[in-house]
Formats: structure tokens, C-alpha cells, sequence
């Protein structure tokens, strides 16, 4: 198994590596795997505000036509109520990792645990702590760093994309879903 | 006479006969037990050893229970490593991935523990050296009784003098040791016991904190317990650059005041400037309101790269291990003073001074290691008086036209940006500042931490902190705030006045802003959040690089937080109660509400004092910028009292938080110590270590996290409204929570009554009692498994 | 009558007058000080700061430069990380790589001082409180003069009672705590003055080993510097299975005590076995003869698993954390007994011993914490007698048939290979037996080292090494030698006795093996090489795991090497000086021999005496098994004597060597202590730290670094033969570096002759004086720099 | 870049791996360029007799073709010679490891300072471990480690190939610069 360089460079995890997200297909297939996903959507700290913008837009879209069960930390619900999704829940993203890694959380919306997470705009270094965190605690749970930045801690993420192949790779998504 | 082994026996005898002995005179220091009256720790666990309170440790984490995020899959703590702990397979000591995730815990905690104290150790030794043994302890006059209430607490018994403290700093020291020893491969495996042992070391932190602090309090008269300690100079632009400048780089104030005194008993004060990074400039401003703070641990490249200082003295803790290179760079002598960071250079302490300051004059040496404070006073000065000149002119820091010149050779490849731990758009910026614009450069000065890491990932070897900083001229000829000296501990008398509001919850916190302050906005943060509280009425302390962050931002009326609020423990107040080590006075403060206000029984008695702060005392910690192994060690003191601590994204970092579940109704019942009864409390604190990805996230958890179980219906309802408030003005909405925390209907404040009810009702809400709670085992019944020895 | 805190200070006054006091039977106890004599420390350097012999650190690390090999391009001590500190970057503390790897080899070392010396406080403490803090301290009786030569050379005052080691102890645990602290973020940052503190915490590691030994010989009787100390039993075959069977794993030895006297008074001596793995083993033997030795710490799954043992006992230190799962699965009950190791298991030493016995005899708890020593007697007897009958036939090692049948499920995906430090072709090996052949997995016996890493790492849940041990149990079933128990120190006699021949060079060295052991083939090599050494009449002292690998092996005559050796310390002996904490006696006489035959001050005289160990006691350390960090610190305690120690090939990863380079004639100039002249000594010793790929090239080692530049020509040229000889024999060549060890003519071994003479004059070889060489300052010569204070 | 694990799964090393060894032509073009090539042979510990002894005959010979400078770590000074190899030195390998180090070492014949070397038999983790001190202490050097385990610590290394695959890679490079 092979395996890009993480984006900050020294944040390497040791042995087992995500997957990359090669294509749309990828995200879709997870998917429809799922019986009950999540996603957690954090306050796009230091993203570019238009890249943030154009981010929010394209995966709380993807949650809305995929029925994705939503938890925003901080202020991200505010991103997401403005984009016209309420988000099931508002939990600290720690607290949040911390129930997914309890096999029998009945799970953000109450309707029973989950099996699929994404996570998507925490800072770097805490989306990748709580994603060690899942990888160590919940090894039942997938989980997938949305972002366009290789996280190696998470079960599958995108390779380092530029902003705008990352945007169309989760369009596509979202249509292929929509299908 | 005979005087033995200063610390640990003083004793003298005029007079000896032999047999059926007549002796005169016969003076006995033991201690600090004068006469023969000595001072038996007392209370059920004095001198508690690492297992002692683990009953209490295991209370408390069955509840807040660990979750683990390792840094690392592997662990190579010995040579059978690298051993992959992944995927559930074990170390080949039998190590499970989170056992040694605790034990990195613990072993960042013994650091951290270990760091204070062997500070502590060397304030007190020399501080006994200089005042003599006998030297008494005081921190606030008439106004404090209890003058040492962790050393009590922990040990026992009441040190009078500095003398007295050498034996719980003894106490600290075997204790370290002892945890420090439980990390070896093949020593302790359980993730939990690992953990207690984690809280055992926060508690020692705590004690070594204390005693560094009380100690130079009363040798060097520091303000003691002083609301109205006075308001010091901060900010690289409050430098008088027209004189000579020292700059004083740490955490031990002894050789800077050597620098103080030497320069006042040679009429030197005012024709000199003494400066100073991190908590050194904290103390050192205690010791005298001449001293200026530069700025916290994050100032250092900048301000020695600007060429200001002519002469860096450097103690211990917190020092960049670069200094004597960028040093080199501005051609400015390095003083090192410290066993513990000796950085290389040579020891000169021995040598006449003269000859000294001539070779590092002359640049024969770039720098010195000095053990003597009195000589780094002599050096330090004349050898800053006789580079001045010399060095005038010398900057690191590029002018404008030379940034935009050097960004033109930037090829984007992105590594510096990707080495940025405040993950800042460099490349942009870099980019942006080659076309001759530096204003996007300019924007991240309040972003950049100075770490450097970009500088060394640029393969073009370009200095994009110094660019930053060169982008930022402007706004640092403007870096000049006022804050007020470190005021030390909290008086009885303030306890007195404040014990019965924050128990009884109308005073609706103590927050403690403590800390590194060294991540991107860190400080415009931490400064909006102390303004926040502090307007709500908590009692808002700061200290150590927190203490200085939070003095960098001013009000719309251009006043720092220093000259906005008040300096008691009062509701609204503001006291930056010192550097790193008066964080013990905070602790000092919530234990001192339990015994002044409550009368609970102080010493040694560390289980019950613990129990009444966790379920009534509204404190919570706030480690924004926490950074260091100290800073974890503190945060683990404040756990084993009960007290939550919340940290930045970055805190995430530390590998592990402790979290309560507020979905599981049964973690949350306790004893009423009344009835004895099982009683349910809800999920007050809900949590005891919690990362906050944003300054709004920290503040609601703040407002949250400081109900306690014991909360008045009137405190309760107070505290209720500022979470509700707090929730609603930054995220738009009730807290889908709110039914968790309301027991009754005077519970529910009048403000937002209808909303509450409505919420209540959805939720099947129902009426609770509110509880007289406790941790601990009723009194008198047997517990099976025994009393811990 | 007053009693004092136990530690510090016995103060009894029968009879008190105030006012120009008048006192009766006054009797003052001070530490160790009876009277009032106080004990003073003496000479030039008692307890030294971690700066203190900076300089004569600096003097080895200039000529024995670190090698560092990073583990890891990363550091992750603080949450500013990960830095990446490849490709010359620095962190964001500043730090570059070289100082990172030797804070790191310093934070272990620190580990390692803090286990000793906690495990000496423990002992201690146990031992004051039982015998008295003035029970006398006794290692040889008459034989001893000198009792604590580590104490007297560190700490400068020479102790008489147990008492009188708790302030040695209490400034041990001042300077970890200080070393530690230099370990934190922002603290040392050159790496020489970081190893000059690796340094530092060797030498407090031998002190604290030097008061955990020196006190339990006294207290327990064991043997005392008795070269004919008892043969014991050692194997899992010693063990009589009809028996109830008491396992104690670990290091302390004093809840085992507890075992063994509590069987006594209630004669149940001949109807238990109390056997042992580890140290506690080897200092349970020298308690009594009755009790038996297992193994090495690789033993600990084998003997478990084989279902042997009734009850497991474990203490603390190198105890494999997963021991409470392993004991479950053959329904053995544990007992943990320290704080520092409690394993999650309740505390139950409140409670009624038979009410202990009962719940672990049920099966209602699988385990208890007992934090007393004569409960652990009790309950360990009680429960093992209780469950030997209930547990006969179990076993967790598979029968051979069922071997056969797992491995069939064997995918070969080699993942367990690739986790097998000890790199077994266990795809091969379980090939072979899946076809019905367990030929193979028993061919592995004397290889695996018991880590169970394959275990884990295997997904189809294969439990590889119980199917090497069951492939074995014919191997097992003969697992019977025999060991002389630990000595302890070494008599001041004996060192009068061989003190000449050592520093003239006649008995060609002392090499001490020392270590864990557990790396493959590291028990039959480790016998080779004792028999070798000990036949080339090297004086041979074996410690702690490697003392019981040793005896594990047997000569042509089926004798072990301690039957077949004397145990004295002489030319020619094999002497188990016991355990791990012994090893202080191996460095005590180096230092006996300065000050017993050269006649050197010896209270602290630090510096003088390692410059004489250095320049004269051809002493070799070898640790072929080395893993923890204990072992880390015991090496670093032989470094600041300037005694060489050489690691197998793991050993490479405590991440630095400390090599010197024969090739450069200038690293080798030294002052003559006569004339005070630079003279040139040769590459003598050539390294101080050194990993050796084999056993070939450690023994070829040995014979090298036993050279001192004092040797006298007769020394140095039987030391040239055995270097000679055992190149030859185990390389087929002269070694290519001979003439840089002729000093002159005389130094040239006769057998030899004509090929060195030819090797010489085709080096352009000169002679050279045999000079008296010290690394100090010439005495009374100005130093620029001034004395360290 | 992207990379395999190390042979023992456990023993990664941080932010810099090994570039992989292809084909033959990139240990020649590595010969070609080096001035002053050295093979360091370690004692073959823990592999099988069978396939050390081929191996061994391999390396010694690809050493004689391309006149590289030998030291042999202890015994296999031995199996060198048998093989009509005579090593220039016989230092341990950590010895050698320390003197790569020091950019003014001249070298293990007196010709001057490598520049690139070869470290084949090892025990792995020494292996790895010594490969580490050059990574770190001599960055101008060029390391080649040539057992057929991936050793990330490398400047080169071959990425996990079976013995006969590894075999007919030496010996086509014996070939190859033989020409
Ligand atoms: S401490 Fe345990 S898990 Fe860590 S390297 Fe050593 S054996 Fe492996
Ligand atoms: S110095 Fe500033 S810009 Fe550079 S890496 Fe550190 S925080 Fe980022
Ligand atoms: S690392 Fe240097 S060259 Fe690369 S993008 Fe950053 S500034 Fe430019
Ligand atoms: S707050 Fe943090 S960085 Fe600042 S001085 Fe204290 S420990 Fe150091
Ligand atoms: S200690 Fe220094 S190098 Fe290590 S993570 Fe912290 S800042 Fe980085
Ligand atoms: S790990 Fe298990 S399945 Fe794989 S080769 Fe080894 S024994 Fe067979
Ligand atoms: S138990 Fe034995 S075979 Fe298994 S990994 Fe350890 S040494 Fe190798
Ligand atoms: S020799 Fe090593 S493994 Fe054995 S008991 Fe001592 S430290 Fe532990």
C-alpha cells in the first residue's frame, strides 16, 4: 500500500494509512454502504473565505440529497442554517468523536449508532487528532476526511487536491448520488 | 555551633555537657519547626503516595472518562521498538495503545511537574541562602491566613517560613520520581491507574507551583495579594530604544534580579532598559515596575531579530533552543544561567567580571554561561552598556523593498505552508507580497506564533517570519498596552466576600485563562473572552503568557483589560495573578473557598476538599495557547480537584480528553450527602477536558461547564442564562440541551421562561431535588475493598 | 519524647527546662548522624548539581562524539507538533535534530534513575520502618571498609545505618527531578549539554542502585560479597509440579520476602514452591535457598501459559502488562503489590485475608491490589493451596496435534514475521508444521524471545509462541541449572588482591555482562562469551536477567558457568553479583580500586576518580540484551566513569553511540600527570558506547576496549594477545589496527613477534612513551573558565 | 511521493522515505555517477543459509565488477574472502556508520570520502537504525541499502521482493555495469 504525504507534512500517523478517494464513485459507493452516516462540519478556520464559501455549498448540498445526518460545531451551524439545513445536532466536535466511538450511541438523531462518518473543516491538526482518535476507538467506524487535504488518519480522503478539483469531485458526487 | 545540611536541619548548641546531658542555648530547626514543637502532618492522607487517592481518581474518571486520540500508532519508548500498538495488537511489553497513550500523559505531566518543582527548588535553595531559613512566609499580610493552602492541603501541615517549604518541596521531589518511574516499560499497564497517576503529578505541579511562588512573593516583596498591584509597561514599542537594552528570556526572576539590583546599586536604573519575555517579565515587573514586558513566548524571534536588545539573558523554560544563533545573527551576547539550559557556552562563571564583558564586548565570545546571579547582574549591564553603541543599526529584519525583492524567488512549492502549524496561506501571501503588495503579509501578523517552522521547511532558505514582521512595522511602532503586575494569591478576606456568591451561584464563575497563547488569533481570542466574562460578572484571572496576551488588546476606548476591570476576586474582576507558578494561587483560591468559607478541614485532607470544590465551586480553566508539558501538568492539578479545563483546537494535541456523557442519565448520580441517598445531578460539569475548535465554542462551554451540582435554584438559574444567552447570540438558537440542567422551576431563568418551558416539555422534562451531592462513600459505612492506606 | 519525621530527622528528649535550657538525655539522630556529629560532606564536589562535572563530561564527549541514528524524524513532545526535524529543519521550539535525540536518550535515562531510585525508596523506606533507621549498614563485615563507594564518591559522606542513606536517596530524587525538568519544551538545547546530563543521570541511576541493594544485603541478610554464595535452582524443570506453585515476577523484592516468611512461621516451607522470573527471582535467592529461579523476563508467557504456576505475584518493573489477561486464561490468580504497577485491579488490602482468599479462589475476582507485604504472604500461600487442586490439567499451551491443525489455518501472509523482532521465519516454520513437522517451531526455542508481538499481528488469531513452546517441551523437561545466588558487593580484600594486576594490566580486564537478554540467540551467546572471557582470565561479572541467561547454558561437561568458575572476584571468576540494582557493585569497584590500591581521595572526589577508572581499570560493560531504560541509565552510570559499554546489534537503538575515531591522532592527547606535558595515548579506550553486530565482533571488542592508556607493557601486551588471538581466530587476520596499541617494544606480545614487527614498520610505526595520563587540568594551572562551582 | 512499508511493519521513520529500486539501471546509473563507492556487509544473521550464501556471492561479485571499496562487519570478513574478496577494512558496521558521517573521512582505503554506499546483512533494525545516522548526519551522502527488504531510512532501497526476484536484479546489474 502506497500513500501521499500528509498535508501539514509531519503530521504522519504510522502504520495504516487512509485510502484515497480516487473518484466520485468512491464517496458514492460508501454511501450507499451506509446505513446511518454522519457528517460533522467544523468553522472552516483557515480556509480562504470564498473557498470556504464554495466548500459549505458543495457538502451541505451533498448532505441534504444523500439524507446525511448533520452535527455543526461552533458556529458552523449558523453556515448551515443559512444554506437551508438545520443541523441534528450542535455538540463540541471532540464530544461528538467521543460518542462515535461508543458502538452503542444511539447516534446524533437518536436513530441508532452510526457507521459512517465525515468530517470536514476543523482545524487540520485537530481533524486529524479526532480522526486518530476514531481510528483507535471505533475500529468498526468508516470514516472519511471530506476535505481537500490528505488526512492519513481517517479510513479514506482526497490526496491533496487543488481547491477546484476538489469542488468538482464533490459535485459529481453529489449528482451520481442524486441519480 | 554546628550547622548541618542547611535544608534540612538547623541547629545550634552554645553549651554541651555529657552524660545525662546539660546543654545551653540549644536552638533546633527542623524544618521550619523552631523549638521542639514539631509540625506532624495531619489529616486522613497527608503526603499522599501515587496510589493513595485513587479512589477518587477512579470517581471522577468513571465519569469524565478518557478518549484517546494517538499521535502515533507506534511506540518506541524502548529498544524492542518500534512496536505497532494499531488495529488492537499489543507492544511486545503487552502495552495496549491506550495504556500508552496515559503513560505519554503521564510522562508529559512528570515533565511538567518535574519543571516547576526543580524551579521551585532552585528559588528556594537560594532564597534560604539569601534571607536565611527563618525567612517568614508572607503573601498577603493580616489579610491571609492560610498562606500555603495546596502545601497544607497535600502535606499536612503549615510552613511558617521559607525553610518549612523544604520539606513538601522533599515531598514533590520523591513523588516525582515515583510517578516518573511508573512509565518504565513493564510498569504500570492499566490505562485508568496510568491516569490517576496523571492527576497524582497535577497535584504535585500544583505544590511545586506553590512553593516557587509563595517563596519569591516573600523574599522579594513581591504585591502581595494586591487588587490594586501596579499597571507595567507591555509592548515592544514601550521600549526606550535610546538606551541600552536587556532583554530577560524565562521563567526564573532570581538572575534578573541580580540585573535590577546590580543597576540600582550602581545608580544605573534609569539610563538602562530591562525587558523581558514570558514569565520571567512577569516576575520580574512584580519585583520592580520598572521592568517592560516585550511580550509572551511568541515575541522572541521578532524582538531580537528587530536588533533592540543588546544583551539576552536566559534562564529556563520556555527559551527558544535557538537564541544563541539568532543572537549571533544581530551580534548580540547571550547569557545563559541556568544548569538546566546551559545552550553550549562556556562557563565563565569563575572569571573576573571585566574580563568577561570583554571578551563578549569584543566578540571574542557570542556568549556566556553565568551560575552566579550576582555576576550575570554585573555582566549583563556593563556588557549591554558597552555594546550599545557598537551594535547600533543591526536588524535581522529585512526593509520592505528587500521582501518584495527575496519573495520574487519564491518557487510556490508550498512546503513552507505546509509546515505553518497556525496553517497560514503563505504561499498566497508570499506571492501576493513578490507583486509588491505587503499588505496580505501585514494580515498575519496577529496570526503568526513565530514558531519558525516555514523558515526551515523554505528550501530557497527564505524568512517569511521576518518578512511578516518587516510587512508589520506600523503596527508594532503601535505595541504599547498597560497590565497590571502579577497581584499573587487571592486574600482570605476576598474569599470571605466571594465564598458565599460562587457557591450559591450567583457569582456564575471563576475562569482562569491560563497558558501558552501561542496559536493563530490566540490572543485577540483570549482577550475577547476574558472582556466577555468579565462583563458577565465571573471572576476572570489570568496568568503567565495568558496574563500578557490578554493586556495586548484594547477596548473601543482604547483601555486594556487591566485598566478596564478591576483587579480583586471580585464578580467582574480581572487579576493577572502572576507567571506560570502563581497558577497556584487559583487552585489555592477554589481550595481556600472550601476551607475559609465552608470550614471543611484543610490539611492533608485532599478527597474531601476535592469533593466540595468539584460539586460547588464554579471554576473552570482555560488553557487557550496550551503548548507545553507544564501546561499539561497544570491542567491534570486542576482535574483531580474536579475542575474542567477546556482547550484550544491545538489542546487536542495533548492525546486525550476526559468527557463526560450528558446521553447517559446514570454517570450522573451520586450520593446526597444528607440522606445518603442515590441522587441524580445531570451532567454538572459535563465535562473535565474538552478541546473547543473556536473561541465561540469555548465561551458557551465555559458558560456550561461552570454549573455545579450544588448550584442554588437561584445560582443555577443564573448560570443558565448566560449559557442560553451565550448559545443563542453566537449560534442562533436555544441549547438543545437546556432540560439537562434545569432541576426545578426556579431553576429556569425569567428571561427566556417561555422558550424554556416549551423546550422542557418536548424534552419530558422532570422535577428533580437539588442535591447536598458527593463523591465520596458515606461516612462510617464499610466499603468493600477497604480504605486506601 | 519527640519523634521526627522518620526520614529526616530521631530526636528523643527525655527531660526539658526551659530558659537557658537545661535537657537530660538528649539524644539527636540526624539522617545517619548519631550525636551530634554531623556528617559533613566532603571534598572537592559532593552532591553535584546536573552542572557540576559539565566539564569532565565535556572532556569524554569531545573525544567519544555521539553518533545519533533518530528513531523518528519527528519530535512530538509538545502540542506544537509534530515538527519535522529532517534535512537539518528545526522545530518550533528551535530544536534541531542531534539535541532532540539526546533529550530523548536523556528522558530515558531519567526514566531508568527514577525506577531505581524509587524502587530504592521503597525498600528503604520498608526497611526503616522494620529494622530501624539504625540498623547498621553491612555488605562484608570485616571484609568491607568501604560499604557505599558510589555514596561516599557522589554525595562526599560516608553512611553507616539505613538511616543515613535517606539523604543520598533524597538528593537522588532532586536531581531527576532537575534532569527531567531539562528535558521540557524550551530547556537544553545543545546536545553536548544534554549528554553531559545522560551523564548525570547514570551516575544518580548507580546511586540510587547502590542504596536499594546496599540496604536490602543489610537488612535481609543476603550473602555478603560471598564468593561462595549458595548454587541455586534454575528452570522451569527445577520446579516440582506436585507442589502449589507461587510465581513472583518482578524487581522488588520485598513482597516476596513477605511470601517466604509468612510459609515459614507457618511451616509451610517444604509443601509450596516459590519460584521466580526477573530480578525479584535473583534477589529472592539470595533471601533463601529454597526459592528457584525460572528465567530471564522473556520466560514470563512460556511458564504462565504452561498453566505451572497457582498463583502470579507481581511487583514491579519490567513486568509484562498484559500479565493479568495471561493469568485469567489459565484461571491463575494475581496478586499485584505496588503502586507504581497496580494493573487495574481492586484494592483489597483493607480487607480480611481469608475473605481475599476466598473471592480469588471463586473465581469473583480474577486479581487484587494488596499493598502490604505480610497480606501478600498470606493471601498468596492461601489462595495457592486453595487452587491447585481446582486448576490441575490447565494449560494454555496447545498439544502438538493441535498445532499441527491450527497452522493448517495459516494464510501466510507474514504479517507475524514482520512484527517478530527477532526476525524468525515463522512463514517457513509454521509451513512446515501445518504439513505435521514441528521440527522447525522447536528449532526457534532458544531464539524467540517470548514478545508475543506475532500474536497480535497475526489475523487469523495464531498464537505462535505457545506453539514454539509446545514443539519444545522435550527442550522444556531438561531446563534444569544451576546458579550461584547473587553475591552482592565486591570486598575490599579482593580489591586489594587483584587492584595491581587490573591497573598494571595482568588481568587483562573486568567485563561485566549485564542486560535483559531477550533478543535472539542473546542467552547461548551470552554463555559463550562469560566462558570465553572467563577462560582468558578477564575477571567475568554477570547482573540481573543476564546473571539467569548465563546459567542457562551448560559446557561440554554439562556444567554451568557457575559450576565451572569461581565466584570470587579474581582472574578467572564468574561472579553473579545479583540483580539489576547489583550492578552498583560492578562500578563500585572500579571506584574501590582507585580508592583502596591507588590510595585516591575518595568522598566527593568525582572527577579524580573517574579520570583514574578511565585511565587505569581496564573494566568493560557489555549488555547484549539491553532493552529498557533502566538498562539506558546503568550504561550511562559506566560512561561518566569513562568505562566503555558494548550493546548487540538492537542496541543501536537507544538511538547514539559515543564513538571515538582511532583515525584521528589529535582526539588522543592528553596531559601526563608528571610533567604536566601533552603525550599521545592511542586509541585507548577506543569507544565509550558501541553496538556490535555480533557476538564475534562484541568479544573482539572487548579485548580492545580493556586497553587503558596506563596500562603497564606487560598489561598492554597480554592485552594486545587476546585482541590478537581472538581476531585471528574469528576474523582469519592480525587486526589491521594493531600498531595503534604498541606504545614500544615491550608492549609487543612474543607470540606474535615477527608479524606485528612486519605490521609495524609498514605503518611507519613509532614509539612512543607509556605516559601517566589524566584528562584533567594540570592541579593548580589557571583553567580559562574558572572550576565549575 | 508515495511509498511501501518497511519489511518490518513497524520500523517507519517519519516524513523521508527511500526511493524505490526499480530496475538495474538505477543501481548503475548510481555507480556511474558515485566517484567513490563503498560496501558495507554485514553477517547475514537472520536469513536462511541457503539464500545468504547466494546472496553474498551476488553482492561480492556485483563489488568486485564495479570495483567497489568492501568492509566486512565481523565474520563476514570470512565469507568474503572465501568468496576471493579481500575487504579493505573490518570495522563494525557502526564504526563505519559514524565515519560516513564525517564528510572528511578518507575513506576506508585512504582514497578519499565516499560518496555513496551500500549496506547489505544487517540485522534489520541495525540496519535501519545505522541508515538513520547517515540519513541524519550525512546528508551528502548517498545510501543504497541492498537486502530485498524495504529500508525507508535508505536514500534507495529495494521495495520487498522475493529472493529470486531480488537475485536476478543483482545480477543484471552486474550485467549491466559490466558492459
Ligand atoms: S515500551 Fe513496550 S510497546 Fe513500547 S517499544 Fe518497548 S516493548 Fe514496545
Ligand atoms: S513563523 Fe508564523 S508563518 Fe511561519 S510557520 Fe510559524 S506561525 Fe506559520
Ligand atoms: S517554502 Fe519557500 S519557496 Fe516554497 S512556497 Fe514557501 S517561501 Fe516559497
Ligand atoms: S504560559 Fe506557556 S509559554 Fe508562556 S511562559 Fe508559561 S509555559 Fe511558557
Ligand atoms: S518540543 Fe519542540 S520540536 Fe518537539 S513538538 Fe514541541 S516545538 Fe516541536
Ligand atoms: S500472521 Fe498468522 S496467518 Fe499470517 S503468516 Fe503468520 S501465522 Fe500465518
Ligand atoms: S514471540 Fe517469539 S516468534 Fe513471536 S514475535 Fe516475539 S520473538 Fe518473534
Ligand atoms: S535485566 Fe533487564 S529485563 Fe531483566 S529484570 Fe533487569 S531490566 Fe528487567
Amino acid at each position: 500500500m502506497t500513500r501521499p504525504a500528509p498535508w501539514q507534512t509531519a503530521e504522519t500517523c504510522g502504520t495504516r494509512q487512509a485510502g484515497i478517494i480516487k473518484g466520485p464513485q468512491v464517496l458514492a459507493a460508501l454511501l450507499k454502504k451506509a446505513r446511518h452516516p454522519l457528517m460533522l462540519v467544523g468553522n472552516q478556520g483557515s480556509r480562504d473565505p470564498e473557498e470556504a464559501d464554495e466548500a459549505l455549498n458543495a457538502v451541505i448540498f451533498l448532505a441534504q440529497k444523500a439524507g446525511i445526518s448533520l452535527v455543526a460545531s461552533g458556529k458552523a451551524v449558523l453556515s448551515c442554517r443559512e444554506r437551508g439545513l438545520s443541523p441534528d445536532s450542535t455538540i463540541p466536535a471532540t464530544d461528538c468523536a467521543n460518542r462515535l466511538s461508543d458502538p452503542a450511541w444511539a447516534g446524533v438523531d437518536g436513530k441508532g449508532p452510526h457507521d459512517l462518518v465525515f468530517i470536514i473543516g476543523l482545524p487540520y491538526g485537530m481533524e486529524w487528532t479526532l480522526l486518530s482518535g476514531l481510528k483507535n476507538g471505533a475500529p468498526a467506524l468508516i470514516t472519511v476526511a471530506l476535505d481537500r487535504y490528505y488526512h492519513p488518519q481517517a479510513s479514506w480522503s482526497f490526496a491533496n487536491l487543488a481547491h477546484h478539483e476538489w469542488l468538482e469531485m464533490i459535485s459529481e458526487t453529489t449528482r451520481v448520488i442524486g441519480r | 555551633m554546628v550547622l548541618l545540611d542547611r535544608n534540612t536541619v538547623y541547629l545550634e548548641v552554645q553549651e554541651v555537657e555529657t552524660d545525662a546531658a546539660r546543654i545551653k542555648d540549644l536552638r533546633v530547626t527542623i524544618g521550619g519547626i523552631r523549638g521542639l514543637a514539631p509540625a506532624v502532618p495531619r489529616g486522613p492522607m497527608p503526603m499522599p503516595g501515587p496510589g493513595t487517592l485513587r479512589r477518587w481518581d477512579r470517581k471522577l474518571l468513571s465519569r469524565y472518562r478518557p478518549f484517546y486520540m494517538p499521535f502515533c500508532e507506534l511506540c518506541c519508548l524502548c529498544t524492542f521498538g518500534k512496536c505497532d500498538l494499531s488495529g488492537g495488537r499489543k507492544g511486545a511489553c503487552g502495552i495496549t495503545m491506550n495504556a500508552q497513550q496515559s503513560r505519554i500523559v503521564l510522562l508529559a505531566c512528570c515533565i511538567g511537574a518535574a519543571t516547576h518543582t526543580a524551579h521551585a527548588r532552585e528559588i528556594l535553595d537560594h532564597i534560604v541562602s539569601r534571607f536565611g531559613e527563618r525567612h517568614p512566609l508572607d503573601t498577603g499580610g493580616s489579610q491571609i491566613d492560610i498562606t500555603a493552602p495546596i502545601t497544607r492541603l497535600v502535606c499536612g501541615f503549615e510552613p511558617q517560613t521559607v525553610g518549612d517549604l523544604d520539606r513538601a518541596l522533599r515531598y514533590a521531589e520523591n513523588q516525582i520520581t515515583q510517578l516518573l518511574a511508573a512509565t518504565h516499560t513493564g510498569q504500570e499497564g492499566d490505562y485508568l491507574d496510568l491516569e490517576s497517576k496523571v492527576f497524582h503529578a497535577g497535584m504535585v505541579d500544583h505544590l511545586g507551583m506553590e512553593i516557587a511562588d509563595i517563596s519569591q512573593v516573600s523574599a522579594y516583596s513581591f504585591p502581595r495579594a494586591d487588587a490594586d498591584a501596579p499597571l507595567v509597561e507591555l509592548g515592544m514599542a514601550s521600549v526606550d530604544t535610546k538606551k541600552p537594552v536587556i532583554l530577560v528570556v524565562g521563567h526564573n526572576v532570581v538572575p534578573s534580579v541580580g540585573i535590577l539590583e546590580y543597576a540600582r546599586e550602581n545608580d544605573l536604573l534609569g539610563s538602562i532598559e530591562v525587558t523581558g519575555i514570558c514569565c520571567t517579565s512577569l516576575d520580574l515587573t512584580r519585583y520592580s515596575e520598572k521592568a517592560k514586558i516585550i511580550g509572551p513566548i511568541s515575541w522572541q524571534l521578532r524582538y531580537i531579530r528587530s536588533g533592540i536588545p543588546s544583551v539576552v539573558v536566559v534562564d529556563e523554560q520556555c527559551v527558544r533552543t535557538d537564541l544563541p544563533d539568532e543572537c549571533r545573527a544581530v551580534r548580540a551576547p547571550v547569557i545563559a544561567t541556568s544548569d538546566k539550559n546551559a545552550l553550549g557556552l562556556p562557563d565563565r562563571t569563575g572569571d573576573p567580571a571585566d574580563e568577561i564583558v570583554e571578551d563578549l564586548v569584543s566578540g571574542r565570545v557570542t556568549g556566556v554561561l553565568l551560575r552566579d546571579p550576582d555576576i550575570v547582574g554585573e555582566v549583563a549591564v556593563k556588557t549591554a552598556n558597552h555594546v550599545f553603541e557598537k551594535r547600533k543599526g543591526i536588524t535581522a529584519i529585512p526593509p520592505g523593498e528587500s521582501v518584495t525583492a527575496s519573495a520574487g524567488e519564491c518557487t510556490h512549492c508550498s512546503f513552507c505552508q505546509r509546515a505553518c502549524p497556525a496553517e497560514l496561506p503563505l504561499v498566497e501571501v508570499i506571492r501576493e507580497a513578490g507583486a509588491g503588495d505587503t499588505g496580505a503579509l501585514a494580515s498575519l501578523y496577529d496570526l503568526c506564533i513565530g514558531c519558525g517552522r516555514c523558515e526551515s521547511a523554505c528550501p530557497r532558505g527564505l524568512p517569511l517570519h521576518s518578512f511578516i514582521i518587516s510587512a508589520s512595522c506600523e503596527r508594532i511602532r503601535d505595541e504599547k498596552f498597560s497590565i497590571r503586575s502579577g497581584r499573587g494569591a487571592i486574600s482570605d478576606v476576598e474569599i470571605r466576600e466571594v465564598g458565599g456568591p460562587i457557591v450559591l451561584g450567583e457569582i456564575p464563575g471563576i475562569v482562569a485563562f491560563v497558558g501558552c497563547s501561542n496559536f493563530p488569533r490566540g490572543g485577540s481570542e483570549l482577550a475577547s473572552m476574558c472582556r466577555e466574562f468579565a462583563r458577565r460578572r465571573f471572576i476572570v484571572c489570568t496568568s503567565g503568557c495568558a496574563a500578557i496576551t490578554a493586556g495586548q488588546y484594547r477596548n473601543d476606548e482604547g483601555k486594556t483589560l487591566y485598566e478596564e476591570f478591576s483587579g480583586k476576586f471580585e464578580a467582574g474582576g480581572v487579576l493577572n495573578v502572576g507567571s506560570c507558578v502563581s497558577n497556584a494561587h487559583i487552585s489555592g483560591a477554589a481550595i481556600k473557598i472550601a476551607a475559609i468559607f465552608a470550614k471543611r478541614e484543610l490539611d492533608g485532607n485532599y478527597e474531601e476538599i476535592a469533593d466540595y470544590v468539584h460539586n460547588r465551586v464554579g471554576a473552570v480553566g482555560v488553557a487557550w495557547g496550551a503548548m507545553s508539558q507544564k501546561a499539561a501538568a497544570i491542567a491534570s492539578g486542576f482535574w483531580r480537584l474536579g475542575i474542567p479545563v477546556i482547550v484550544g483546537p491545538h489542546g487536542s494535541k495533548y492525546r486525550r480528553m476526559l468527557l463526560g456523557r450528558a446521553d447517559h442519565p446514570d454517570d450522573w448520580k451520586v450520593n446526597d450527602a444528607r440522606t445518603g441517598e442515590e441522587v441524580c445531578i445531570g451532567p454538572v460539569p459535563e465535562h473535565l477536558f474538552v478541546a473547543a475548535e473556536t473561541a465561540e465554542e469555548a465561551m458557551v462551554l465555559v458558560a456550561k461547564l461552570s454549573m455545579r451540582p450544588n448550584d442554588t435554584t437561584r445560582g443555577r438559574s443564573i448560570k443558565c442564562t448566560h449559557y442560553i444567552d451565550l448559545h443563542r447570540r453566537l449560534y442562533g438558537t436555544m441549547p438543545g440541551d437546556i432540560h439537562l440542567f434545569i432541576r426545578n422551576p426556579a431553576d429556569v431563568p425569567l428571561t427566556f421562561k417561555d422558550e424554556i418551558w416549551a423546550h422542557l416539555e418536548a424534552h419530558g422534562w422532570k422535577e428533580q431535588p437539588v442535591p447536598d451531592p458527593t463523591l465520596l462513600e458515606p461516612k462510617g459505612r464499610r466499603v468493600k475493598g477497604g480504605k486506601p492506606k
